[in-house]
């Protein structure tokens, strides 16, 4: 299988009310491209990480209002905690952590409600 | 000034006998919630079922703060209020139930907006904060004080079926600024008056805050990491704890070189203020 | 006989506002609710925050059972009663409590020890049963009970610093007979006088029973399978979900060809009463 | 490795009140023979049990009152809850149910208080 074929099994999760933005699906299982960017001529590709993990969910998950999952640096909003594999993903690298097949990544949005 | 006892009456010896004999509790622990002060803020749907528990559990001294009034469409869930006092002071209101309850709480009535001018001196009263509040400006304001103030902050929120629950600035855990350095755009924030609120969810997340109130006080809860619980009524797992980072060193709130080191204006901060409703 | 309505009163529309905007529950859900009767039994610890949380949801009917009287050391966890009311009815002071939250909801007081000679004509009289009880005896009557009623059984238990939740009778899941078909030996059950509780907890597990109750009536849980959900205080992960078997063919009870058929002598089958405290 | 040396990881949990047995402890890492009967010189050695894990358990780490743990027909007494790996034991074959390495059983005791 060539680099540009190559996808991981990730399992998206949507809670907080995350889950609107997505259909209202609590759960995902995409198949995302294990190598970034995806245009085949680049000659730089490199794994997938979870930046590229929300730039790929917006454009190809995402069923309305981009502006309130992404943020304007790349990553996600300000109030969307990232979890993988069910912790913080500030231990786990943020941005520039490395997917792997099997992978779980959940997107909760805080809540303010009381 | 909070009066601190070396020993239990016998009043409050019979009243609090099912906790006295708790293995891992008793009388060191039930000494502990005596002597201690706790602040809720808010009397809504977190602070109801919170100050209800806590006040029967035998905690010295009680601060309840709140602005608003009892209004019919609060009973669904403010369990703590009724019918006939419509109108009245929320936080009033809460303190007459916890007295029918337990005359032992002192309950100490704070009836106000909690804001930059006023919220320091009222934290630093207390021995543990708890935010059961409904809007970000105050949730920030909140973090802030108790970080000045050196106070853990057992943090609830609750929004149509989902709940969360976190304690903040404790034991080197994160302050809420470590995992939210800026607020969130205010068009992605809802509150219950708006996304609507199953009664029952702010009613367990604030018993859940009454509890690490309680386990903090006691010591429960010594050997904790940092943790997230999330709850989800319509999932079939309905509870999911996940693992926090640890205080970040360069937060500018709870970091190794702060540089927020007082009280800011957080209304401007969050572009909503605390009584948005 | 209980009355179903076609249609909400403005007052009603008032006060349940937050669930009528709530997506995925709203107006049919909140009808379901109103059209709904459901029976606690037992206003101790459990039922005390599961009535409360119920009535003020909209329930049209709620039974409370309670043979007991209030006493000064039920209230660091019983918080529906109150100071005043020591020495009353259990079940006519969850009542009042009730009635001066939510007038909407018609509360039906059961003051007795529930047993085999009445147990199955109360019990066919409501639509789904909550297990608030505080003994081995009551728990086997009110599952068989349940399950010659066809009812689903919203059960719940709590001691020390833990709690546990379960479904019973429902949508193709176990009874409490097929996961216990013998009573244990009644030196091994401890109950919350002897055992000790902190309040709270089951403070918590009563929220969760009307959780539950609530996720029936309005048909939130259609999917899920039969789950236990453990709860423990002082662990770092509280909450525990655990897969339970499916109703088992060969059950006595509930299985393709019962031998139990009509209620039993529990007092005898279990070694203990109702009333051992 | 002889199979009378041969022993499976096992993480043994008790909650419901099951730890007061165990000296209070929660959660026990134990090392357990992977073949049953104990007795080297037996010629008919079978994989371990859940069977064989509760007599183990019961001599080996119980520390007083085993009639709270065991039953009367080597099982554990009614009124417990087996977990295999966060299920109901029922769902694994209860007492035939051969453990593997590194597998969790809970022990819990059913609560009836209120
Ligand atoms: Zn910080
Ligand atoms: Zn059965």
């Amino acid at each position: 299988m060539s680099q540009s074929d190559a996808t991981l099994r990730i399992e998206l999760q949507f809670s907080g009310g995350m889950e609107l933005l997505f259909d209202n699906q609590k759960t995902i299982h995409a198949k995302v491209p294990a190598f970034f960017p995806l245009d085949t001529s680049a000659e730089d590709k490199h794994a997938a990480t979870i930046r590229d993990l929300i730039s790929w969910t917006a454009s190809n998950l995402l069923k309305e209002r981009p502006e309130l999952f992404i943020g304007t640096d790349g990553s996600v909003r300000s109030g969307i905690l990232v979890l993988v594999n069910g912790a913080d993903w500030e231990l786990e690298g943020e941005l520039e952590y490395e997917l792997e097949d099997r992978d779980e990544i959940v997107f909760i949005s805080t809540l303010h409600g009381g | 000034p909070f009066e601190k006892v070396v020993a239990l009456t016998n009043p409050e010896i019979a009243r609090y006998g099912r906790q006295l004999i708790l293995p891992g509790f008793g009388i060191q622990a039930q000494m502990d919630l005596r002597n201690c002060s706790m602040l809720v803020v808010g009397a809504g749907g977190l602070g109801a079922s919170c100050a209800l528990y806590l006040g029967a559990a035998g905690v010295g001294r009680l601060g309840i703060v709140d602005h608003d009034t009892v209004d019919i469409s609060n009973l669904h869930r403010q369990v703590i209020h009724n019918e006939a006092r419509q109108g009245m002071s929320k936080a009033r209101s809460a303190a007459l139930s916890i007295q029918l309850l337990n005359p032992h709480c002192e309950v100490v009535v704070h009836e106000l907006v909690l804001e930059s001018s006023n919220a320091q001196e009222i934290i630093n009263a207390y021995d543990i904060i708890i935010d059961a509040t409904d809007n970000v400006a105050t949730r920030y304001l909140l973090n802030d004080a108790s970080v000045l103030g050196q106070k853990p902050l057992v943090s609830g929120s609750a929004l149509r079926l989902d709940g969360q629950l976190t304690i903040y600035n404790y034991r080197g855990g994160p302050c809420y600024r470590c995992l939210f350095p800026t607020p969130p755009p205010s068009e992605t924030v809802t509150n219950c008056s708006d996304g609507g609120v199953l009664g029952v969810v702010p009613g367990i997340v604030g018993c859940l805050q009454a509890l690490e109130a309680i386990k903090i006080a006691t010591g429960l809860n010594k050997e904790d990491p940092p943790t997230m619980t999330l709850f989800s009524a319509n999932s079939s797992t309905m509870f999911r704890t996940i693992k926090l980072r640890k205080r970040k060193p360069d937060c500018i709130m709870c970091g190794d070189a702060p540089t927020i080191t007082k009280l800011i204006d957080y209304v401007r901060f969050c572009g909503s203020s605390a009584t948005d409703k």
